[in-house]
């Protein structure tokens, strides 16, 4: 890359990252869109449909995936990260250590046949550990790119020198165990931060029962569960005793506006869980939903109105209150105790299964990825922003968006990525 | 007559599809339709993979016509398209049929009637693919100026960042002077700053080399299309025209006066925009102050949640704290809106400082008596009575009044509460579906000024994605009137939703090709069946109908 | 490291059999604890607390000042008086005013409080001291399923107790499974026993304890053991009023820990005075062979 | 109807000020166990909103819902999250109560002991000839002539009800 050219280095390749490179490649600039796993699309792939218009999630990110990929002006780096930033605004250098995919990209064709002969059987990150991947993978199905990568950590010949079946039964030969992991060096004029949030892991909520009570879940891995194309192929079902659960209680705020764990508020919560239950009920009209909140916040563009939908057309109950305890009775069904804040009388409430909607927290590397860019952090840990300057990070030509900078949802995260694009071709352009 | 080779390619959209219909027999099944050289199933169509054996297969069996049956055009045709122009097929010998969203997500525990059903659909899709026609599409020269319409915050940070771009920005403002409603603002939250340090980008704006700035103008009517909108705009001298090649709406929105509601009367009961004067003149001098929330919105009038007027209430009633530390602050509302890190802290902090919090709940409202406010407390589940000295009423952000002409002049569509209405929610929320013009800020749902300035950012970014290119190409399905045929009725120019027809010097229909989006309303309404849809002629559809069974 | 006997009032005054078991183990485990004299009522968080802070804290604050500049830590038999002495010193720790003010009212009384010591409940030394008690184990308790009882003020607020998890207590399950037993989870393991509410509703105090006893029948507990004299009063006292009020049958043997671990360590049951339990524990340790049955 | 009472509010604040942070989420409630006992009837969030808005006449006349019977398990506490001291608060309320006399008996049983022994349970003859039994040494607890000057420094005496108790009273735990 020469120092003259117009680009832009992209960090995170979910909805913010992808929309930031697209407008920018758009724009007549060119991308260097790098993400950490094996394929872009982020959490938003991960989520079955999307607030308020219900559309299926991967149904409208997938366009956008394939058009990363074909775009002429974009360069995907997946499975790379961040190592080393020097330079200034105008003339950043960047370090990417590109981790080796062991597969030749332009050989492999997706057919999936090393797949179905790999022997080593993996929890599936993308699908929060609901079911079992092999070492060698595509991360999920629509993926872009659309190859296959080994997961070295899994790996049999990797790990003990043993199997290369995968090597044996791939007709095109692409797979390749002598690749290395290698560095990339860029020239950029400015960078864009979309390195998005993580889920919160409720298990230190103790009282609630995650992970001891087999029917309490995490928002994430129901909307998983509830997904087509997901482990459970769309049939809710619950794992205690693989029958149809017909009552959900949703708790919000778990984890959120606590000062124990989240002081902040997941801005999202009160609009997916209504999203979920909306879901629910079209799988099973007989299934009921129950929502625990403590304010409901829908201030987003018709989000108000979709409240109304969920109780006028879904028969959403929502109930102000938040939970601390869930128990469960003889046959594993989650019993909440809560207050009825109508009556003030407590209320033991057997339900089928409970979904926790737990807080958005920043990415475990965040710090780290702070540390190598230069850039400060706001106390909790989400790279700190400035109110009336959004989308700039601490330092000249550096630009956040999406929920790298704090809770937001989809619609927020677009918007904020086209504005750091935007500020990054002025960047770009000002500074060139 | 040319030798048709049609390859079908259906796609299990992983279980969306395969999970309900029988797909392998939908395969053998359009395998005996006329034409039909090729036909087999994919996973996922969209996928590289499945994108690949597209191109392939077209190379490999020199397809000329491609179906794919999987989910919907709106989402996947252009995708689809592209592949097949890669592939050297014109793009517009591609069909789709959509055996997802309109069959097995709607049939799905009827496999057997469902796959009958998806066969018909592909039936369909074939009889219409033999009459498809190669069509071209259209370039067009990009003015590359930028209008914005809204000297708000929001109008501000978008000409800004595009004039830093180096690209020619015009704003017009209807007020004389910039500002928008920021200029009557107090302190802004969530960090105290003074209004008018926010406000001093006014003067960047009006100094900049790339920026003309035009107050007290506001737009009449608007002509053109992407790349080449025409705008005429009313200055006190008359009438003048701004050549642009996007435009961004930025017009803002209003604070609803609350008359006759909780006894509003200006001077004791007031709303929170005029607290604001008192605060910038420091003239607060009561002691027990109540604030009601959601006075005039979420209800059944103005069902939406007007966003800012939370942290609104929280901040002025801090504000009082501050120079006031003895007053009694009460806030009467529904739904604290504090979403995210900074908001979340903030409400903290307004509860830190002793402000007290009543929840209402809207079948029971609060009564506003001489002295004293009567609410019933939800959370004691009985009535209570607050002491005032002054009641200040939060009421929502409502859209302008004169949204709905500038809609009807860009042609684009407002929601049910009046504030322009995006083309996709979720992915394209600055992005009008007219192409070239976007919206940013209050006028698009009420935003505070750090919402605001992101998308005034977004738009500005969407914007420039237009004015960088030099040319553009545009759609080619597109109408064409049959100048023999058209009498100049006129209706088609009544029912264009994209502005794109005109009536020329002799009376004639003309359609111009960069706006239409060939959204087939003209050749409908058309009663001298005078405009051909192309790419949804009426032999293409009528061969349709005669294929699902249709006489 | 030397510790100092913080005994309260309800073990000295009321269940002196408790006080001979923690002070045989100690011993016979060789940890240095010895007495103090002149402390007052710790004073009660249930209830002198209840009557007035002022006077709470200052008494807390005086009986601290009795340990102070003694290279010794507070060993408290009772889990209540760790709680206020913990929570004394961190009230007044944190707030330079009250402590001034507290200060102001000891002088009256020629003492001073500094704020400077370590308070440990007692079962925190013995799991810090687990090795030393493996060790010594003469008669393993095998064969026993204990439900262990943390109890309120042993736990909370960890803020200040800053010892055992809140949620998911382990500390005492780990002392007891060293001891050769079973411990057994059950539902309402971190659940008050409803001691303190005998002062303001007897009914309401004893309902939380059957509630317990429920919980802990469930479990298939053979008895239950417990950190603290209030929560023992409420079941080995309270048991049996309980059946008869409300017609149950519970007759599960209430071990306080420094027994459990007497025996374990071969102490015989009469130099503990086991028969002043109201529940009578003999049946249950002979059937584990830890005491001899009258028939061999 | 009740009304808003801001200097009472104030007064509770000034005891403890975590109370200001409560955002009625119903957390407390849902953990607590004498809450579901009663079902309801006692419910430590009903009280902190009482306090939240000064309810005086509620609090401390009728004692609606009845905080003397919290049980200071402090799970409320353990689980609030805005980190209100519930416990303490109630706390200070039951100070405030004992000031109007009208408060369980079994508390004044306690301090007048303390009053008259320095110690919640004051040693027995039979308690005493146990301890020789037991091998243990006998119990050397505070003066209390110094523990009565403490506690007239505090006022103690004069804010609970002493009425009936002598020297020769028994206290109780």
């Amino acid at each position: 890359m020469g120092e003259n050219s117009n680009s832009v280095l992209v960090i995170g390749g979910g909805i913010a990252g992808i929309q930031a490179s697209l407008d920018l490649a758009e724009r007549g600039i060119k991308v260097e869109l790098v993400e950490k796993k094996p394929c872009i699309g982020g959490r938003m792939a991960q989520l079955d449909k999307t607030f308020p218009t219900n559309d299926c999630s991967i149904c409208i990110l997938a366009p956008k995936l394939a058009e990363c990929y074909r775009h002429p002006n974009i360069t995907l780096h997946t499975l790379a990260e961040v190592k080393e930033i020097t330079g200034k605004a105008g003339n950043f250098k960047a370090k990417l250590l590109q981790h080796a995919r062991y597969i030749k990209a332009e050989e492999c064709i997706n057919c999936g046949i090393c797949i179905e002969k790999c022997p080593m059987r993996v929890d599936d990150e993308f699908d929060v550990f609901l079911r079992k991947r092999r070492a060698i993978y595509i991360y999920f199905l629509q993926g872009v790119p659309s190859i296959m990568a080994i997961d070295p950590e899994k790996c049999l010949y990797l790990t003990k020198d043993a199997c290369r079946i995968c090597e044996k039964v791939c007709e095109r030969e692409a797979i390749d165990f002598e690749q290395k992991d290698s560095e990339v060096n860029l020239n950029v004029k400015s960078i864009i931060v979309a390195t998005g949030y993580e889920p919160f892991d409720p298990s230190p909520l103790v009282n609630l029962g995650y992970k001891h009570l087999p029917n309490v879940v995490t928002g994430l891995e129901f909307e998983r569960m509830i997904c087509a194309s997901g482990p459970l192929k769309g049939h809710l079902i619950r794992s205690s005793d693989r029958k149809e659960p017909k009552k959900l209680a949703f708790i919000n705020c778990v984890g959120s506006r606590d000062m124990k764990y989240n002081p902040y508020c997941s801005s999202v919560c009160c609009m997916y869980t209504t999203k979920e239950a909306m879901i629910a009920y079209e799988h099973d009209n007989s299934i009921q939903s129950f929502i625990f909140y403590i304010d409901l916040r829908a201030g987003g563009k018709g989000f108000r109105e979709y409240i109304e939908r969920g109780q006028k057309e879904y028969g959403i109950k929502y109930i102000k209150g938040k939970v601390a305890k869930i128990i469960e009775d003889d046959d594993k069904n989650p019993i909440i105790i809560y207050e009825d804040m109508n009556t003030s009388k407590m209320k033991k409430f057997p339900v089928d299964l409970v979904i926790l909607a737990t807080s958005m927290i920043p990415n475990k590397d965040t710090p780290e990825l702070a540390n190598i860019l230069g850039i400060d952090l706001d106390k909790n840990n989400f790279f700190l922003s400035n109110a009336y300057l959004p989308l700039d990070s601490s330092k000249k030509g550096i630009y956040i968006c999406g929920c790298c900078r704090g809770p937001m949802d989809i619609p927020n995260s677009v918007i904020d990525a086209s504005g750091a694009a935007a500020k990054a071709a002025e960047n770009a352009i000002r500074e060139g | 007559m040319e030798d048709i080779k049609m390859g079908v390619f259906i796609c299990h959209c992983g279980t969306n599809i395969g999970g309900f219909l029988d797909v392998p027999s939908l395969v053998e099944y359009a395998k005996t339709l006329p034409n039909v050289t090729f036909a087999t199933d994919n996973l996922y169509s969209c996928s590289e993979v499945g994108l690949s054996l597209i191109k392939e297969k077209i190379e490999e069996h020199d397809l000329n016509r491609v179906i794919v049956a999987s989910c919907t055009p709106r989402t996947h045709e252009p995708l689809f398209r592209s592949i097949c122009q890669e592939a050297g097929l014109n793009p517009y010998l591609f069909e789709m049929v959509n055996i997802r969203d309109q069959c097995s997500w709607v049939h799905m525990k009827e496999t057997e009637a469902a796959t009958e059903k998806a066969k018909i659909l592909i039936e369909m899709g074939v009889a219409k693919a033999l009459l498809l026609q190669p069509l071209e599409k259209f370039q067009i020269d990009i003015n590359p100026t930028a209008l914005i319409i809204g000297g708000g915050i929001a109008g501000m940070t978008a000409a800004l960042n595009l004039a830093n771009q180096e690209f020619k920005v015009i704003l017009i403002e209807k007020e004389p002077e910039l500002g928008g409603l920021l200029r009557y603002l107090y302190k802004l939250y969530p960090t105290h700053d003074d209004a008018s340090k926010v406000l001093e980008v006014r003067n960047l704006v009006e100094n900049h080399q790339k920026i003309k700035v035009i107050t007290s103008t506001e737009p009449v009517k608007i002509e053109g299309f992407i790349g080449n909108y025409k705008v005429s705009v009313k200055r006190r001298d008359g009438i003048y025209d701004i050549d642009t090649g996007i435009i961004i709406v930025a017009t803002g929105a209003q604070v609803l006066k609350p008359e006759g509601l909780f006894g509003y009367n200006g001077s004791t009961i007031i709303t929170q925009l005029e607290l604001e004067q008192l605060l910038k003149e420091n003239k607060i001098n009561v002691k027990n102050i109540v604030m009601i929330q959601c006075v005039g919105a979420r209800n059944e009038e103005r069902r939406y949640c007007s966003n800012i007027c939370c942290m609104t209430a929280l901040k002025n009633a801090m504000l009082i704290k501050e120079l006031k530390p003895d007053a009694n602050i009460s806030i009467i509302f529904r739904d604290i809106q504090t979403q995210g890190t900074t908001y979340e802290e903030y409400y903290r902090k307004a509860r830190e400082k002793g402000i007290t919090f009543i929840r209402y709940i809207p079948e029971k409202v609060p009564i506003v008596k001489e002295s004293n406010i009567e609410v019933y407390n939800d959370y004691l589940n009985q009535d209570i009575s607050i002491p005032y000295d002054m009641i200040v009423l939060s009421t929502p952000l409502i859209a302008n009044p004169d949204s709905e002409d500038l809609a009807k002049m860009l042609k684009v569509p407002l929601e049910e509460n009046h504030f322009f209405l995006e083309a996709h929610v979720k992915l394209r929320p600055v992005d009008f579906a007219t192409d070239g013009i976007y919206v940013c800020g209050s006028a698009h749902w009420p935003a505070d000024i750090p919402e605001a300035i992101s998308q005034a950012y977004a738009a500005a970014s969407r914007a420039s994605t237009i004015i960088s290119k030099d040319v553009l190409e545009v759609e080619g399905a597109i109408a064409e009137v049959d100048e023999d045929l058209c009498v100049g009725c006129g209706i088609c120019i009544k029912i264009c939703p994209y502005n794109a027809i005109s009536m020329d010097d002799n009376g004639i229909a003309h359609v111009t090709e960069a706006s239409c989006k060939g959204c087939g309303l003209c050749g409908a309404t058309c009663p001298e069946k005078a405009i051909t849809n192309h790419h949804f002629t009426t032999k293409q559809i009528l061969a349709q109908i005669l294929a699902s069974g249709g006489k | 490291m030397t510790y100092k006997y913080f005994f309260g009032c309800v073990i000295p005054g009321r269940l002196p059999y408790l006080e001979a078991s923690a002070r045989k183990i100690f011993d016979k485990l060789g940890i240095n604890v010895s007495d103090q004299t002149q402390y007052s009522c710790c004073p009660d968080p249930t209830g002198v607390a209840a009557l007035d802070h002022k006077s709470w804290l200052a008494l807390g604050a005086r009986n601290l000042s009795l340990y102070e500049n003694d290279n010794s830590d507070v060993l408290s038999l009772c889990s209540g008086c760790t709680e206020t002495l913990k929570t004394v010193q961190h009230i007044l720790n944190n707030d330079p005013e009250e402590k001034k003010e507290i200060n102001s009212i000891l002088n009256k009384i020629g003492k001073k409080y500094q704020g400077n010591i370590n308070i440990k409940h007692f079962a925190q030394v013995l799991f810090e001291n687990l090795d030393l008690i493996k060790e010594n184990i003469i008669k393993p308790l095998k064969d026993l399923k204990v439900a262990c009882h943390p109890g309120c003020h042993y736990l909370r607020p960890s803020e200040i107790i800053q010892w055992d998890d809140p949620f998911e207590p382990t500390t005492l399950d780990v002392i007891v499974e060293a001891l050769g037993a079973e411990p057994v989870d059950y539902e309402l393991k971190k659940d008050c026993c409803g001691n303190p509410l005998e002062k303001s509703d007897k009914e309401l105090s004893q309902k939380l304890l059957l509630n317990k006893l429920e919980s802990i029948k469930k479990s298939g507990a053979d008895c239950i053991v417990c950190v603290c004299p209030a929560c023992y009063q409420q079941f080995d006292f309270n048991q049996r009023e309980l059946n008869k009020n409300l017609n149950t049958d519970f007759k599960f043997p209430v071990f306080y820990l420094t027994e459990l671990i007497a025996l374990a360590l071969g102490i015989k049951g009469e130099e503990i005075g086991l028969k002043f339990h109201r529940v009578r524990v003999n049946n249950l340790l002979q059937k584990i062979n830890i005491l001899e049955s009258p028939n061999k | 109807m009740l009304k808003v009472d801001f200097e009472f509010r104030k007064e509770i604040v000034k005891d403890d000020f975590s109370l200001n942070y409560c955002y009625q989420c119903g957390t407390c409630s849902s953990a607590c166990p004498v809450a579901l006992v009663t079902e309801g009837e006692y419910n430590p969030r009903k009280i902190i909103e009482e306090s939240l808005l000064g309810l005086k006449e509620l609090l401390i006349k009728d004692q609606k819902p009845n905080v003397w019977l919290c049980s200071t398990c402090q799970m409320c506490v353990e689980e609030c999250p805005q980190n209100v001291f519930l416990t303490e608060i109630f706390d200070n309320l039951k100070n405030k109560i004992v000031l109007t006399g009208n408060y369980p008996e079994a508390y004044n049983v306690q301090g007048n002991a303390i009053l008259e022994y320095g110690l919640a349970i004051p040693l027995t003859t039979p308690i005493i000839r146990r301890r020789q039994q037991l091998g243990l040494p006998s119990v050397e607890s505070a003066n209390i002539e110094e523990i009565g000057k403490l506690l007239e420094a505090t006022n103690f005496e004069k804010k609970i009800n002493t009425n009936g108790y002598s020297k020769t009273e028994k206290g109780g735990m």
